[in-house]
């Protein structure tokens, strides 16, 4: 996996989250402040646009940089939390022309200790994190097993969008949706989706990079 | 949903565009989006920012000027702003005697401050944060982001920024802040929802004689919700919270603050009932705000905050302050 | 209907009672419904007097104190004081150099003020009335009760006010207001009808993509009904429509005004088209007010006033002002 | 016609204006500010109250106090309006313990041109005066004829009536209502309106009066 290939990763996330921004922010309403979808829309062109005056040239910075413009275009919980882990996964890819699965998944993990770590969330506690926890163990276990990227990819979407689905019994314990309580049980958590619309824009892009 | 907006992607820039033609005392970056005295930093001062999410105004931008902040940074609505903007704001405004971050406690709030509060750091500007977290409906345990920030953070700011002119030390200006935080409660109730320009509708649903019980700035829904009742029985739930946490006696500041649709005939209506609560506990009233002053765009409903005074936070509040929002003594 | 208020009876009272609590500086006597300066009558001053329906707040209460109006009296929502409020808060502050009664043209307040001043006449107080009719929505024709009195209002109290504080002659300051009322025009146009506390349904209906251009402060319909448009768009109808009347150059005054409902952030973006309308034309705006000053309750919209300024008004409204809604210079 | 039979007849407007308060006061809301009902009702009660401790010996003396209290209690238009109509009507019945059918029509007449004077609306302006006018000149004629009071008194009610019922198609020229233009058509002025009952209420009394 290249730059390129990175690069399309970030322009299919892109897409996806403008066409489910209002969906996106539909969630954040019932149990936030009804912005998370707008953000990362706003974000993620943001990334598109730097990404058009300038490619960096290795995995690792297209990354870095994309993490950087999330964080400096989306405010919120969301931005700093995806802008770090973006960031932290350019740090852990280093100057490598091409990655492999392996190297990806410790990146994703990087990643997660990088949201852990900054919101100190743990899993249960309804955020992002119950998404891309599974993610990772369920990439973790693909690549001990041995299984091709489009695939192990594919394990990694499902255990996201499983993780996001999780989070509607839950109760929130951390970001907006806690000062609910009780009552924030029974809704989907915003940051979880779209971790789950993410991690299904890379199983995408790497189906299609296969297939091509 | 009818908003008075060219479009809701510029709402921001189009305000800021607005209060640099409206306020000559403010030098207004709109590009930058950070709101500074125009009277630039002044060296031995500490510089105190505050900033976060837009539909909150007048907060913050409306509280910079003498005696108050010296610089405000607008995020989207109701989105914390990016540590570009602290950064910024902070490097145009200090005076050499370190910066002090005035944040409400939301995550989004914290994180982008902290980034902005290590950014200033490496660039050895010496940076201090007062977390303000009042808002006594948000049980402040593990299982939550902790309380919210919200009236308080009016008396921070005045406070802090009446503290900082006199020349103090940033140690000192941010006890001090920390102190108001640590003596103010605050709870908010709604009538009706919110409606954002980006949603295009009500944050959330409310019945006809349904009112939302401790409510957030954020047009978030609140704890509970109950029958609409009289403004007398409304304040009662929101002074027993308040009195539950806070025990209220002695000098008081009390602020009654509409959330941005509430009529100011309401909010003296609600300030008589404050008043008359206060009275039957024992405390005296020595200092109020009755208005809008932090609010969730066109949300109906108010929130009441209560600050234990000494005689120095009497006197730190009653110094001049000249701002658009709040001006007094100049 | 969910209102802050106890009693749809008791609104008035409770809000005064509630203005008692929270001004110092004004003696409110609830029962005969006047809101006086708490310093009492000056001797050898014109004391300015005001008055009309409540739920404009902060109009006129709001303007009571040092430089701006020494009494107001507040009648019933949306309707004229009585000529008992009038008569007795004129008795009670009046130093001597006569009575300045400044009244909205609305039939009501016209015809209460008239019974008023014949009676203060009778025991010997001298009167004068300055009517303020600024209100370019409506034909000042044979046709019509004449233009209505909406933000102007506010102008005519300011400078009046203050030129009353320099110890001028009754004569003076009258003209001085009617001067004010001569150069000024506005033009208010609603998103939403406002609730009133004894109708408890919305005064006039409109669509979810309507607004009603012309509107008074009564919430009354205004001239004609048409689809929602930009800020820029309905600021463009309002400034077109004074400019018809009153060609904009010069120094300008502008208040953008929200009727009561209206995000503050909202405002500063009609602010700004109305700052850069008056740019195209050449008019320099040199003054400014952009928040809540004359309300119809919880209706959402806009008002814009503009003043056409010279020399001696413009010092005159920078002179020092100390009321509850108003405040520069001290 | 004696002291009682005014106080009854103040009596009825009262129960008739606090009835009929919130369809007043409707009427009010659309071409005015929706106080109308709010603003009357005020306004006998007061008048009520002031009766209830201490009742004038004449008739004169009782309108008197009765249009003194609605101008200290009602305030807008219809205050002082109303209010110096019934001054002006105590006044034209002077002293006299009881009053004749000829006297009562004249004291109206000088109630209209009370009103008249002080608003300045002429016929035709939808206003109270187009409930008043015509009722005057009713009762007048019915005068003229020698009509026994009930009788009469019903024929100025219904003028008033369909006074207030003309002013449905009528442009306002005066009052609020005139600020809407063209778009007061279609509405029946509130003003009109509560003349017309007054003047029903007047009927009412003289009815039962002549009954019992
Ligand atoms: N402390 C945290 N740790 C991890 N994720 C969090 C935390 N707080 C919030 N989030 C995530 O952020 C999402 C909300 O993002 P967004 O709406 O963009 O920001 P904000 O809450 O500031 O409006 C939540 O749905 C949640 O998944
Ligand atoms: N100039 C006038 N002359 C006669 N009647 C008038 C005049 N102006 C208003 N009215 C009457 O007063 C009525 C309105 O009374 P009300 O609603 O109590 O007062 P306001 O208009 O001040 O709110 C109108 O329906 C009309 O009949
Ligand atoms: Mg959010
Ligand atoms: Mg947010
Ligand atoms: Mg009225
Ligand atoms: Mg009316």
């Amino acid at each position: 996996m290249d730059t390129r290939f990175f690069a399309a990763w970030l322009e299919e996330c892109a897409r996806v989250v403008h066409e489910q921004r209002d969906y996106l922010t539909r969630l954040d309403a019932a149990i936030g402040d009804a912005d998370h979808g707008t953000n990362l829309d706003r974000g993620f062109t943001g990334i598109r646009q730097a990404l058009a005056e300038h490619t960096p040239p290795t995995p690792g910075a297209l990354l870095a940089l994309a993490g950087t413009t999330l964080v400096r275009k989306v405010g919120g919980a969301s931005g700093p939390l995806y802008g770090s882990a973006l960031r932290q996964m350019g740090k852990a890819l280093g100057d490598a022309e091409t990655i492999g699965l392996a190297e990806l998944a410790d990146a994703l993990e990087t990643a997660l200790q990088a949201v852990r770590r900054l919101g100190g969330a743990e899993v249960g506690d309804k955020t992002m994190v119950d998404a891309l926890s599974p993610a990772c163990a369920a990439l973790r276990l693909a690549v001990a097993e041995g299984i091709k990227p489009q695939e192990a990819l594919s394990r990694a979407a499902d255990a996201a969008d499983q993780g996001a689905k999780d989070t509607i019994s839950m109760q929130a314990r951390k970001g907006r949706a806690s000062y609910l309580g009780p009552r924030s049980i029974g809704h989907q958590d915003p940051g979880a989706t779209s971790t789950a619309l993410i991690l299904a824009a890379l199983r995408d892009v790497a189906v299609a990079w296969a297939e091509s | 949903m009818k908003k008075l907006i060219n479009d809701a992607e510029s709402v921001v820039a189009d305000a800021l565009t607005g209060m640099a033609a409206a306020h000559p005392s403010l030098s207004v970056d709109v590009r930058n989006r950070i709101v500074l005295r125009a009277t630039g930093p002044r060296p031995g001062k500490v510089a105190v920012i505050s900033g976060g999410g837009s539909g909150h105004e007048p907060l913050h931008a409306g509280y910079v000027g003498y005696g108050m902040l010296d610089a405000a940074c607008p995020g989207e609505i109701f989105t914390s702003p990016v540590p570009d903007q602290m950064l910024e704001a902070a490097k145009r405004m200090h005076g050499g005697a370190g910066v002090l971050f005035v944040v409400k406690n939301y995550t989004g709030d914290v994180l982008n401050f902290e980034m902005a509060a290590e950014a200033l750091a490496e660039e050895g500007i010496e940076v201090a944060s007062v977390l303000v977290n009042d808002d006594v409906a948000v049980q402040d345990s593990v299982y939550t982001a902790g309380r919210r920030g919200t009236g308080a953070t009016v008396l921070v700011e005045k406070i802090t920024g009446a503290l900082a002119e006199t020349g103090a030390p940033l140690a000192d200006v941010a006890i001090t802040g920390e102190e108001v935080n640590a003596r103010s409660r605050s709870f908010g109730i709604a009538l009706t929802p919110c409606v954002t320009p980006a949603a295009g509708e009500p944050t959330f649903e409310l019945g006809p004689n349904e009112v939302e019980l401790g409510i957030g700035i954020h047009g978030e829904p609140g704890r509970t919700r109950i029958p609409a009742g009289t403004a007398r029985e409304l304040v009662r739930i929101a002074m027993d919270a308040i009195n539950e946490d806070l025990p209220l006696t002695g000098d008081v500041l009390v602020m009654v603050n509409g959330m941005g649709g509430t009529p100011q005939i309401e909010l003296y209506v609600v300030f008589a009932e404050v008043a008359a609560y206060l009275r039957e506990k024992g405390a005296t009233v020595t200092r109020r705000l009755v208005g809008n002053y932090i609010t969730s765009l066109d949300m109906q409903g108010f929130s009441v905050t209560v600050c234990r005074l000494d005689e120095r936070l009497t006197l730190l509040w009653d110094a001049p302050v000249e701002t658009p929002a709040l001006r007094w003594g100049r």
